[in-house]
């Protein structure tokens, strides 16, 4: 029982960071982006490939994952910068479908379908870190330290020109921002910040392969995103643990009959996605009192 | 004590068919362990749906490993079996494949055991036979974009030449592909005298009715991923060719001889090679951990392995077996093909080396 | 004008998520006058005109038209018993055309086809400066124009009862007389009755039959527009 | 400088030459040529849809022009973005407001001083010194209690406060305005037409587009009259308001 | 001859393409809900179909049947799912959250009354014939190019010159405002997707027996019918329907040049750059600010 909490603690930390990061693009900056997934698997693929062919160092491993990321996020940032509303979620969802087809496809660097198998454990100066226990505890430390720094941004002047943006882009031009820069510069802060959980998950799964990182990933974490609260700080959080709890605990509808638990759980966990969506449009943390400019980062 | 014993099935997608197919043996194999009380206590099989998919299997391995803590678990198709191998091996606990049938599900560490005969055995025993008894040289091949399918490209391109055939053309296809009418229109281009169709699930069944659906009239040929009664009975199937493993069902064994009956009775039709496989997988179970407890062990991973190890051969369905070096079962191949919508079988070639 | 009461809110009580807006108020329209409802931003005009038309749901009170409660009064049913509202702001479909625009109108309305041919005629002799833009996207127009556009769609239905929030917003001084005209003069030829919402005092003024100040969701005074007229009564009012 | 007939005015900020702008077929501005002098308060007036707004948004960048050119102290302006111009120091407000409806009062505020676009800060006054300035612009505006208060939930006329106070607590020397006072009661308007003249006389200089005569007379020192596209007259008050063919199309009877 | 032959091929998909691509179109432009569930639709009606006709009822009575279903869930989407969000609000992301969780139920639901596996339509229809040399077509791959014009030509008549159309088109726009002009925004509402799920049906009937069913289906028609909504300009029906032949072509041709993993890529792709270099789709408006 221990090692199945210890282990969905990791899970939900990792999610949580993703939640956490995609927040900051969609709740503060509008940037719906469908495509969150794709950065989480650039994070896990160039973990991995540092991993496996380098040094499983935290210290390698990690920044290299950031850095591939950011570089890979101008590729959203180009058609954030041009379209709003649905055309961005297209455009992100076509980046997203894409990338799926090379982390598929590009079998030399990612195995295909197939996936990169025996990934060692991170080490942090010598320690290995996979036993669920010390892993969770990673993985929390990295969480809070990811909603220190969003946290940070969102308060300072930079938050305040991402929201800005968000509610009136002609306002913010007409009050010299430079929307491009501002754009631009917060999806790479997500990316790189979500590369950070794909690296760890990589090292704690040992392997991965594309059907961590396609549309359905994406959506989750909207989900987890929009259940939890868009905007708020600890809504991403409620979110994630919420949504991985819920088939965690549908797994333990033993009475159903063996054949059909796979399609039941899907069907539950389907509608209860819908449920929220009905019954708690706003999300269950809900947009508090907006918070007032506070702190310079 | 009582033993629980983990599995890794698709119990929802598109390859849930199979799912039910290697339940139905695994569980006939634990009610006859129980009924001869064969173990000191139940025995008992947790599920965890894989989707055939490699990292779902991923999450439900480390379940069973943590959670559960079964020292056993029954892994089926090539991908997932690669993808779990790694824990197996790192947690010591023994994995069984009775389905993937990918060459490399041999090399996948002491903890990886397969009970099914694998495709490059099944390339082997059918390529002579294509091209020398029945004259097809050209082959073009479809195959789906994964371990297995890549499996079973590099076995073709090894095997062909050396009878004489050539392997015109390699189409690959997405995981997730239903649309083949334009892979028919290229296969057609290519002029084969025969199509390897080397993918499974639903999506095998697609590509065999749009081949013939969009004029493509050569030679059919798949493996034992087609040995399922809802692929034999599709009326595109008709003069398909497939390699299964070859099993005596009228064998007297008495072990043969009580799974036919005991599975005709159950589920009301006759068994396949799949059944016997996840059968014969939880029956080795039941005898390696019965050996274990006689001698007072720990009925462990690392135990059974050894104990494996340690014995020559084993009581199964279909005969008494041993395993090679690489945990691997070897069988003859059977080479059928379809005749109203049933799996007719023309030859059985021995390809062990 | 006539003493029969055609539109009536009483005992309102109206707000947005439990806070009440207004509290408590009666209002009636006599039949072929111009009332003028006039008070300080924020005061519940548009409220009120909302509650009225059924855009709101009072919690209080109800809405009766020729002296009979409005049971289901959504603002189709309210159509049907001869209203129009023209509301605040910008309110035309960008995407549709003039011209489909008054169609749609015209549709809800649920005349006969011959009938509807003969209204949009009617309007375009009211407003002729609509026919210049029949074709053009109703998005493409200037503020003025979507106003007029939208004031002709109400009229459309040839209503007994127009309620108007704030037409002048935004509109050229000419133009906003240039419409209260025909507006004026449908008051008098079809015996039209009008609530009309206005900021521009002056200009309202010179039109109403009677003035009712609102100050935060109540009635505070009521009367006729000369006794207005000297400015200082008006602000001490506001 | 005072409002209201100062033609004594300082040196030109904004030079606006035959500056051109179609949509399709409809020419919206068509060859506008005027300036804008330091201290002068000039109010755009026009029927509607004469071209009032769009020549803000040639102005501002917000849209591109068609022709022409439009100089601020000498420079062409025409290449630059929206926010390249409103660093120059031309604000603008928008007929329809924009504000930043999900952030605090004092967030609107506050951001309009943070131009720079990078999660720390380069320069400019420290946040101390920006929160005290906000604060007393919201005094002013008398939008002091409202300032944790998020921008879609103020009522109307603090709506239009707040819009009129985000441009205040820039440090443009030009104001463009677009309605700014539309909708406002008789009151309200008065409040926020003393503020403009304080504004005005501490330096900044106003173009405005109005349609309330109370508040053109009130406020002009030159009216500029807009006519489908082109400028008919850019003169004083009196000049422009006694035209009689202007009235005829635009002023209407001012009995 | 192999390019014209993928070329057929391209344009009987882009047909089904087209049908499917249209209905999105006209519920995702009238009411700008994200209705990702609309794939379901399709797998639902596409297995009524199979359903009715497989148990000897007939083709006509498969068709009705489909039609029902589709038009029945759609209908309940709108009411029981997407009205309640809105009335509280709820942005296009809750919608759409909400139409991908109902997606998957509807998926797995599929399989557990269905049956997972693999089920096709048997027809003699789907046979293709040699029309040239070593170029076939089948038959209802006609039937699919034609009920595609067919089906577009009435669409377009009744969105144009229709009132209740007209009430459509508006419906995008201003729900509130159509309040004020005295109609109801939650019957058009109703329209558009009883309408637009109609359209599914024949796409759904004619997969059924070319491709073949299985309840994971839904998934790529949504994409495809998203990337033609895009590609032809949100709110242009004529868009979704050129769109999505031009799609299906490309999916096809594609196959000259690439493996077939890369045909979804290219399909995507397409829908990339148009978004960077043509926003506005190919007929849409200014989709910038
Ligand atoms: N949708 C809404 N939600 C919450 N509060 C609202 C809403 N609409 C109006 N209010 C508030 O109700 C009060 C009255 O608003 P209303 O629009 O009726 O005033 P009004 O008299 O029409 O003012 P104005 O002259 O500015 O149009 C205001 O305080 C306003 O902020
Ligand atoms: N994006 C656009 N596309 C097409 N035509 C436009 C567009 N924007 C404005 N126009 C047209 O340009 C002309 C000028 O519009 P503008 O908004 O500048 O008028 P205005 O003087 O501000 O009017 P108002 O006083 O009503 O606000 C109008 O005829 C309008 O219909
Ligand atoms: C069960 C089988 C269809 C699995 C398949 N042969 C594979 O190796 O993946
Ligand atoms: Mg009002
Ligand atoms: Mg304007």
């Amino acid at each position: 029982m221990e090692a199945y909490l210890l282990n969905l603690g990791v899970l939900i930390s990792l999610y949580a960071i993703l939640a956490v990061t995609l927040n900051f693009i969609m709740g503060y900056a509008g940037i719906y982006s469908l495509a969150h997934a794709v950065f989480f698997g650039t994070g896990a693929y160039a973990g991995a490939s540092v991993a496996l062919n380098f040094s499983a160092s935290i210290f390698v491993m990690v920044p290299t994952a950031m850095l591939c990321a950011a570089a890979l996020s101008l590729l959203l940032a180009l058609p954030a910068l041009r379209v709003r509303g649905e055309y961005f979620v297209a455009a992100s969802l076509g980046l997203q479908v894409l990338a799926v087809t090379v982390f598929a496809e590009w079998k030399a660097v990612t195995g295909g379908i197939g996936g990169l198998i025996g990934i060692p454990p991170v080490d942090i100066a010598g320690f290995e870190i996979y036993s669920p226990g010390s892993f969770f505890i990673l993985s929390l430390v990295t969480l809070a330290a990811v909603v220190a720094i969003t946290r940070l941004l969102v308060r300072s002047s930079f938050g305040r020109s991402l929201k800005a943006i968000r509610d009136s882009e002609s306002a913010a031009l007409a009050f010299g921002k430079n929307i491009a820069l501002i754009k631009t510069t917060s999806v790479v802060i997500s990316a790189a910040l979500a590369a950070i959980a794909g690296s760890l998950y990589a090292a704690y799964m040992s392997f991965i392969n594309v059907e961590s990182f396609m549309l359905d990933t994406s959506v989750l974490i909207m989900a987890m995103v929009i259940i939890g609260g868009t905007g708020t700080q600890l809504g991403p959080i409620v979110g994630a643990a919420l949504l991985l709890i819920l088939p965690g605990a549908l797994s333990y509808l033993s009475f159903l009959p063996q054949t059909e638990i796979g399609s039941i759980q899907q069907i539950l966990y389907g509608l209860g996605m819908a449920v929220l969506m009905i019954f708690r449009p706003g999300g269950i943390v809900g947009r508090g009192r907006a918070e007032t400019g506070e702190g310079e980062a | 004590a009582d033993h629980q014993i983990g599995a890794l099935f698709p119990l929802s997608g598109p390859n849930a068919t199979y799912g039910d197919i290697f339940m139905s043996g695994a569980d006939l194999a634990v009610d006859h362990i129980n009924a001869d009380e064969l173990l000191s206590g139940e025995l008992s099989l947790r599920y965890e749906d894989s989707q055939a998919l490699p990292q779902r299997a991923v999450v439900g391995m480390t379940k069973l490993v943590n959670v559960d803590q079964v020292p056993y678990v029954l892994s089926a198709f090539t991908g997932v079996s690669k993808a779990i191998s790694t824990l197996a091996q790192r947690n010591q606990v023994v994995a069984v494949n009775g389905g993937g049938v990918g060459p490399d599900l041999a090399q996948l560490g002491e903890y990886f055991w397969n009970v099914i005969p694998l495709a490059n055995l099944e390339v082997r025993g059918l390529v002579p036979y294509l091209v020398e008894e029945e004259g097809l040289k050209n082959v073009v091949l479809i195959y789906v974009d994964d371990p297995l399918g890549q499996a079973i490209r590099t076995e073709l391109e090894t095997e062909l030449p050396t009878v004489g055939g050539t392997l015109v053309d390699a189409l690959s296809v997405p995981t997730t592909a239903q649309q083949f009418s334009g892979i028919a229109a290229k296969v057609r281009a290519a002029e084969p005298d025969a199509v390897y169709i080397a993918s499974y699930g639903a999506q095998q069944l697609q590509i065999v009715k749009q081949l013939r659906d969009n004029g493509v009239d050569a030679q059919l040929v798949t493996y034992s991923g087609y040995s399922v009664s809802e692929a034999l009975a599709l009326p595109e199937s008709e003069g398909l060719i497939y390699t299964t493993q070859s099993v005596d069902y009228d064998s007297d064994d008495p072990v043969t001889k009580r799974f036919v009956d005991d599975y005709t009775a159950k589920y009301g039709r006759a068994p396949t090679a799949y059944n016997v496989n996840y059968y014969n997988a939880v029956r080795l179970f039941g005898l390696l951990a019965h050996a274990l407890e006689d001698k007072g062990q720990a009925v462990t991973g690392a135990n059974l392995l050894a104990e494996r190890m340690a014995t020559d051969s084993f009581d199964l369905v279909g005969g008494t077996v041993s395993f090679q070096d690489d945990g691997t079962l070897v069988a003859p191949i059977q080479i059928n093909i379809v005749t109203d919508g049933a799996g007719q079988p023309v030859a059985t070639v021995d390809v062990a080396d | 004008m006539t003493d029969r009461v055609v539109l009536e809110g009483r005992g309102l009580v109206v707000g947005y998520g439990g806070r009440p807006i207004i509290t408590g108020l009666d209002i009636a329209l006599l039949e072929n006058e111009v009332l003028c409802l006039i008070g300080h931003n924020g005061a519940g005009k548009s409220t009120l005109l909302k509650t009225l038309f059924g855009l709101l749901r009072p919690s209080a009170g109800e809405v009766r038209v020729d002296d009979a409660p409005v049971d289901d009064a959504e603002p189709r049913a309210l159509v049907a018993k001869g209203l129009a509202m023209v509301p605040e702001g910008r309110s035309v479909f960008p995407s549709l055309t003039v011209g489909e625009t008054l169609r749609m109108a015209m549709w809800a309305t649920g005349l006969p086809r011959h009938e509807q041919r003969v209204r949009i005629e009617w309007v375009l002799d009211i407003l002729p400066a609509i026919t210049e833009f029949l074709h053009r996207r109703a998005g493409t127009l200037s503020g003025g124009q979507q106003q007029m556009v939208s004031i002709g769609r109400a009229l459309l239905s040839r209503p007994r009862i127009l309620l108007l929030d704030e037409p002048s917003i935004g509109l050229a001084p000419k133009l906003f007389q240039d419409l209260l005209q025909p507006i004026r003069q449908l008051q008098k030829t079809d015996g039209l009755s009008i609530l009309l919402v206005e900021q521009n005092v002056r200009e309202a003024l010179k039109i109403s039959d009677r003035v009712v100040v609102m100050k935060s969701g109540a009635m505070i005074w009521e009367g006729v527009p000369s006794d207005l007229e000297d400015n200082r009564k008006l602000m001490e009012l506001y | 400088m005072t409002m209201n007939g100062a033609r004594n005015a300082g040196e030109t900020l904004l030079e606006i030459r035959h500056l051109e702008k179609r949509f399709g077929g409809v020419k919206a501005v068509a060859d506008v040529t005027m300036d804008l002098r330091a201290g002068i308060v000039t109010t755009l007036v026009g029927p509607n849809g004469a071209g009032k707004t769009t020549l803000f948004n040639l102005i501002t960048g917000h849209l591109p022009r068609s022709g022409g050119s439009v100089r601020w102290l000498g420079r062409d302006i025409g290449g630059l973005k929206p926010y390249q111009i409103a660093r120059l120091g031309i604000a603008r407000t928008f007929q329809d407001l924009r504000l930043f409806s999900e952030m605090t009062v004092e967030e609107n505020i506050l951001t309009v001083m943070e131009p720079n676009a990078l999660p720390f800060r380069l320069s400019g006054p420290p946040l101390k010194e920006r929160r005290a300035r906000a604060g007393h612009v919201l005094e002013r505006t008398g939008l002091a209690d409202k300032r944790a208060v998020r921008a879609m939930d103020l009522a109307y006329a603090e709506r239009k406060f707040l819009s009129l106070a985000r441009i205040m607590a820039t440090d443009a020397r030009l104001w463009l305005l677009d309605e700014p006072a539309s909708g406002l009661d008789p009151h309200s308007y008065e409040l926020f037409l003393a503020l403009l003249r304080e504004e005005v006389s501490a330096g900044v200089t106003v173009c405005i587009i109005e349609h309330n005569l109370d508040i053109v007379i009130g406020i002009s020192d030159r009216i500029a009259f807009l006519d489908h596209g082109r400028l008919l007259a850019d003169d004083d008050p009196k000049t422009v308001l006694e035209d009689p063919a202007l009235a005829a199309i635009y002023f209407g009877d001012r009995s | 001859m192999l390019w014209l032959q993928l070329a057929i091929t391209g344009l009987q998909v882009g047909a089904l393409y087209a049908l499917t691509a249209v209905g999105f179109s006209l519920i995702f432009g009238c009411t700008r809900i994200f209705h990702f569930a609309h794939g379901a639709t399709f797998v639902l009606a596409a297995y009524v179909f199979y359903y009715v006709e497989s148990q000897g009822y007939g083709t006509a009575a498969g068709v009705l049947a489909a039609s029902v279903a589709a038009v029945g869930f759609g209908v309940l989407m709108d009411r029981l799912v997407y009205a309640p969000i809105q009335r509280h609000e709820g942005s296009f992301f809750t919608v759409f959250v909400a139409s991908f969780g109902i997606g998957i139920a509807v998926q797995n639901l599929v399989g557990m009354v269905f049956g997972r596996s693999f089920v096709t339509v048997t027809t003699p229809l789907s046979r293709s014939v040699e029309v040239l040399d070593g170029v076939y077509v089948s038959p209802l791959a006609w039937i699919a190019v034609a009920c595609a014009g067919v089906f577009f030509l009435g669409l377009w008549f009744f969105l144009r010159r229709t009132n209740l159309g007209t009430g459509l088109r508006a419906l995008a726009d201003n729900p509130e405002l159509i309040r004020v002009f005295g109609l109801s925004p939650r019957l058009l509402s109703t329209y558009a997707f009883a309408l637009g799920s109609f359209l599914v049906v024949p796409a759904a009937v004619i997969t059924g027996a070319t491709a073949g069913l299985n309840p994971a289906l839904g998934h790529h028609v949504m994409l495809i019918s998203l990337a033609a909504t895009i590609v032809g300009g949100i709110g242009s029906i004529g868009g979704a329907l050129v769109a999505g032949f031009g799609l299906g072509l490309a999916e096809s041709l594609a196959l000259l040049q690439f493996d077939s993993q890369w045909t979804e890529a290219v399909t995507f792709a397409i829908l990339f750059l148009f978004i960077l270099l043509r926003p506005s789709g190919l007929f849409g408006r200014a989709a910038t600010s």
